[in-house]
């Protein structure tokens, strides 16, 4: 009897949950999908967001994000390599990845306090693409070097030796061998940043500003899909329905990337398991 | 037989190396990790041609000393190396050794089979890229002998492409000898080549390490007593003496286990300790 | 797209790595050769009050010189004024007059705009007073049945620190912010619409430019009197309406190039309808 | 590859270096002290009291937790306990997908629905419930994922001699498995915690943004992260300094919270492998 009250108050409480939930997303597909065309995707924004469509909003939100890739990319998997690979002193890679979990849990309107300061005002960067590109960038290296890491550390040893041991460079080890069997996790990695990046909203406000225009360079101020939900929904009245057209977009774009994720985690731990 | 027996232990070894050349002569070798001595009193020669076996407990030195043979132990900076190592009369203990081409002409084999997550062909493909073989043809011929002679090519050949790791552990372990083999070493060191492996892939693999005599000179650890008196030419037998490991004895094997000189041998291969 | 999902399907890998990074350089490259095409650029940033109708001044400037982007940003009067000082801006836009401590920058006068008290437009509450005024943006007034107005509680609109709209308003009604009982706090005039179009109880403040913008657009608010005088435009271009501000550009020095003609051209008879439809009054 | 970790390690310094700059002029002289002091929040008037911003966020984040951590445990009992096959995989990935909502987005339904509603009981509807309600839902996926991973870690031995006494299901869960999955509900939920205290848009959304302290559910409140949010694009001299200064502030509570999390993270695993 106590057992059937207690399964029955789970039952009712994950109920809940999925009508919460569902209410949620289904208010965003059903209010989104009137709004989501393909005219509203290619078009640019008319009176302030009301009307018209996105087009300008998209290329913004993908031209922060390249550049943020194109950042913390390189920088983050020789950063990894360096942590996993190459640093001898046991302390000095320890102190490293205490600043990198440090700075991962560092808020992102805190990241964008920083960026203002320093790329906009001291670099003199302004209110850009570049700004807020570079500032993302900063938000996602340290989670994605963790990850690549971690990647490239869980690579067995017995294939580093095994290289080795043929007389290979380390060099090439590390390309050839280490960074291919590290590869999912460092997919994994880039596109959990591409969703967090995706997603940021607080750390964009003042650093790539919120012009809603066709950007022509990299200097542009620019607003991305997040911050121009966000716009929507406070400044602009009778702006609700284009954000939930917005924010279906959103939505849509970040599953896509953690469906990848996991697909790729997935295959990455089956693998393994297969040698073990 | 008698007569060898009952003759002092210099003697036997003068025979030897009377009969084979030295291919590695290894001089007064000890190894430190960082201050605390590991291993020492090695002086051993390894003949060309000849499978020598090390034998004795865990923890006793052989795969510290096996490492030193192709500077694998580099890969440690806490590890020094004292002594002489003279393979073709180079000193590897000195600082100046070229080890890429160094552990090209040895090659190593490891007690876990470590196929690279690669297709097949490309396991064996790198390392001969690495090595400067341009011509794809002859990296083509090159792979199918090594996978001949290890008995892997009708095994593998309609599946060069797919995964080495979709192999059995007997036919990774065997991949892997190809894969040193391809590089054409003039030495093989195997770290336990079977002990991973079951009763039938280790009676296989066995079988295709006796049959690298003559060709390569090998050196194979091995805690197996009756596959080290079945395969090897040689064996040296490892103790460990205050703390470090030490070379107590090394003889012809059918010697060695017949006759051991030293009673820890004679205990060891008795089975009564280790 | 073809390369996207071959790398991310592909089982056998080991040059995938360096063709996303190959891909990533392209695209980077394409970046980079864009940078040379980019126009001459005006940024304006400063008061929401300001920023709609330098827009469409803008678009219409873009039109007649096509070399030239502008890109307009909001953020409240002070940060126009900030930005215009340390150059992240070449022109800021102020909705009030300078203040002593700004005398570093100069001025250019584009139009007039009142304040205007709103309301939801379903409040039946005719006039407040001053008096009135005060009380409920004090919290002594807690409900609208109190000022001959319908049972309803009074949610308190009020703007945050830096917008001249507040400035303006404390100064009028010689008030200090921290005697504002508040229960909603917004940034830009069109969230104090939304937010007060969205709640029948609310009162606000904005810009009346605003306000009748969007009141012709049919949103739910309607402008309350001042002192017994019609907030409307004409109100304020005859003066009559006491709650009224002057809307500025500012720059750092003598304004050159585009920048001095942007501000020439805003100044000019050609911008006159564009005020009109925005419901401010020139100057 | 060293020079650019060494950029990178650097890069992320710099970070640190940059908000303490920014809020130097603050903390060199001791004003700071005085963002505890005072009252009121009216950078116009020189008065910068902190305390009740952060009472708002604490509030915020402790209100969000009341919500969410039972029923996060209710779905990790769920899974752990109740759900089999596909309905468990399904909502597993409803949970992974709920996860992936933007903050933003959580905030545009927070406030076109459930303020509205809130506003029905009393105006204006922006207020700490609010706030604490999208919160909940924003940290419940995290906290539900990471609670079932520590029921999973449970010895499943201790659960089995549960029931060989005749528990009830009931006794078996909220007894035994939840007590023993503690130390990893705890560093999820710290983690969770730490999530909700750092997260802008969705309390500068529905919480109302008026700076008091929090005094009823229906209060409108401003958290530090939105105040920031609402006033760096104008913000100047002190005013401005004194909103990096609320960031260091923010960012070091969230790196204690995290720090704990940790600790209780390694504690548990350290204790179950024992």
């Amino acid at each position: 009897m106590i057992d059937r009250a207690f399964s029955l108050g789970i039952y009712a409480i994950i109920a809940l949950v999925i009508a919460t939930f569902g209410w949620i997303i289904g208010d965003v597909i059903i209010k989104g999908i009137s709004v989501v065309s393909w005219e509203f995707l290619i078009s640019e924004p008319e009176d302030a967001g009301r009307a018209g469509g996105i087009a300008p909003i998209l290329v913004s939100t993908l031209y922060v994000l390249i550049i943020a890739l194109v950042i913390a990319l390189p920088l983050g998997i020789s950063a990894a390599i360096w942590l996993a690979e190459f640093s001898q002193n046991q302390s000095h890679t320890l102190h490293v990845g205490i600043i990198l979990d440090v700075l991962a849990g560092v808020p992102s309107i805190v990241y964008g306090l920083f960026g203002n300061a320093f790329f906009c005002i001291y670099l003199g960067l302004g209110y850009s693409l570049l700004s807020g590109g570079l500032t993302l960038a900063c938000m996602i290296l340290p989670v994605f070097i963790r990850t690549c890491e971690s990647g490239i550390r869980s690579v067995q040893s017995d294939w580093r030796l095994g290289g080795l041991a043929l007389g290979m460079r380390r060099s090439v080890v590390i390309w050839k061998i280490l960074l291919p069997a590290a590869q999912p996790a460092i997919i994994a990695g880039l596109i959990l940043s591409i969703g967090r990046a995706t997603a940021e909203t607080a750390a964009l406000l003042f650093t790539s500003g919120y012009v809603d225009r066709m950007p022509e360079s990299i200097f542009d101020s620019a607003r991305v899909l997040a911050v121009h939900i966000y716009d929507l929904t406070m400044n602009v009245t009778g702006g609700d329905e284009t954000a939930y057209g917005s924010a279906l977009i959103l939505i849509v774009l970040i599953i896509l990337l953690n469906t990848l994720a996991q697909g790729f985690i997935d295959s990455w731990f089956k693998r393994s398991g297969h040698y073990r | 037989m008698i007569v060898a027996e009952t003759l002092a232990p210099r003697l036997s070894e003068d025979i030897i190396e009377s009969r084979a050349p030295a291919h590695i002569k290894v001089n007064e070798l000890a190894i430190y990790y960082g201050k605390k001595l590991a291993v020492n009193g090695i002086s051993l020669s390894l003949h060309r041609g000849k499978i020598t076996a090390l034998i004795g407990p865990s923890g006793c030195g052989k795969t510290s000393f096996l490492t030193t043979l192709n500077q694998l132990s580099k890969l440690n900076n806490q590890v020094t190396v004292t002594g002489e190592i003279h393979f073709d009369g180079e000193n590897l203990t000195q600082n100046n050794v070229d080890l890429l081409s160094l552990r090209r002409r040895v090659g190593m084999i490891f007690q876990k089979p470590n196929p690279f997550p690669l297709s097949i062909f490309k396991n064996l493909d790198i390392p001969l890229k690495e090595h400067g073989f341009k011509n794809r043809a002859e990296r083509i011929e090159k792979i199918e002998n090594a996978l001949k002679a290890v008995g892997l090519w009708d095994e593998v050949k309609d599946r060069l492409n797919t995964s080495a790791l979709s192999l059995s552990g007997g036919q990774q372990q065997r991949l892997c000898i190809a894969r040193a083999l391809v590089l054409e070493p003039e030495v093989l060191l195997m770290d336990e080549p079977c002990s991973a492996l079951d009763p039938i892939s280790s009676g296989i693999v066995e079988e295709l390490i006796s049959s690298l005599r003559d060709k390569y000179t090998v050196v194979i650890v091995t805690h197996n007593l009756a596959q080290a008196k079945r395969i090897s030419d040689y064996t040296a037998f490892f103790w460990t003496q205050n703390g470090a490991g030490k070379l107590i004895e090394f003889n012809n094997t059918r010697q060695l286990f017949s006759g051991p000189k030293d009673e820890r041998t004679a205990a060891y291969i008795s089975g009564i300790k280790g | 797209m073809s390369l996207v999902t071959r790398i991310f399907t592909q089982r056998a890998h080991s040059s995938q790595l360096s063709r996303l990074f190959c891909l990533l350089g392209v695209v980077s490259i394409a970046f980079l050769s864009n940078l040379s095409l980019a126009a001459e650029r005006l940024t304006l940033t400063g008061s929401s009050t300001v920023a709609p109708l330098a827009l469409e001044m803008a678009k219409r400037f873009e039109k007649n010189n096509p070399d030239v982007r502008i890109d307009v940003q909001t953020g409240g009067s002070s940060r126009g004024v900030n930005d215009a000082r340390v150059g992240l801006a070449d022109i800021g836009m102020v909705s009030r007059a300078l203040k002593e401590s700004e005398q570093d920058l100069t001025a250019h006068l584009i139009a007039l705009d009142g304040i205007g008290i709103i309301v939801h437009s379903s409040n039946t509450v005719k006039e407040l007073s001053r008096q009135q005024i005060i009380d409920i943006y004090q919290g002594k007034i807690r409900n609208w049945a109190d000022v001959d107005g319908p049972n309803l509680e009074i949610t308190v609109v009020n703007k945050a620190e830096g917008r001249s709209t507040l400035e303006l308003f404390l100064h009028f009604f010689e008030l200090k912010n921290s005697q504002i009982r508040p229960q909603v706090v917004i940034g830009d005039n069109q969230q104090g619409i939304k937010t007060v179009s969205g709640n029948p109880g609310a009162i606000g403040y904005v810009s009346i430019g605003t306000a009748e913008f969007e009141h012709n657009r049919g949103t739910p608010i309607k402008l309350l009197p001042m002192d017994g005088k019609e907030a409307t435009v004409k109100g304020v271009a005859s003066g009559e309406y006491p709650l009224s501000r002057p809307l500025n550009l500012v720059t750092k020095a003598q304004p050159e190039g585009f920048a001095a003609s942007f501000i020439e051209f805003a100044q000019s008879t050609d911008v006159l309808d564009l005020i009109e439809n925005q419901f401010f009054v020139a100057p | 590859m060293g020079a650019l970790s060494f950029v990178c390690a650097a890069l992320l310094c710099l970070i640190l270096g940059f908000l303490l700059y920014e809020s130097w002029s603050l903390v060199a002289d001791g004003r700071w002290l005085s963002f505890f002091s005072q009252t009121g929040w009216y950078p116009l008037e020189g008065l910068f009291g902190m305390t009740p911003m952060i009472f708002a966020s604490l509030v915020l984040t402790f209100g969000s937790l009341v919500i969410a951590l039972p029923v996060g445990l209710a779905c990790a009992i769920f899974l752990e306990f109740y759900a089999k096959g596909w309905v468990k995989k399904s909502f597993q990935s409803l949970l992974n997908l709920l996860a992936g909502i933007p903050s933003v987005v959580l905030g545009l339904w927070g406030l076109t629905e459930l303020v509205p509603l809130i506003g029905q009981i009393k105006a204006p509807g922006t207020s700490v419930l609010a706030g604490a309600v999208v919160l909940s839902l924003m940290i419940l996926p995290t906290l539900a994922l990471t609670s079932y991973a520590a029921l999973t870690s449970v010895d499943r031995s201790i659960l089995a001699g549960a029931q060989a006494l005749g528990l009830t299901q009931k006794t078996q869960i909220l007894a035994i498995a939840v007590p023993a999955a503690r130390s990893g509900i705890m560093s999820g939920v710290l983690l969770a915690s730490a999530r909700a205290l750092g997260e802008t848009m969705v309390v500068l959304m529905v919480a109302g943004n008026v700076v008091q302290m929090p005094s009823s559910l229906f209060a409108p409140v401003r958290a530090l992260t939105a105040n920031i949010a609402l006033e760096m694009a104008y913000a100047l001299g002190g005013h401005r300094a004194s909103l990096y200064v609320s960031g260091l502030l923010l960012t070091i509570i969230v790196w204690i919270l995290a720090y704990l999390a940790s600790y209780l993270f390694n504690k548990g695993r350290t204790v179950s492998h024992d």
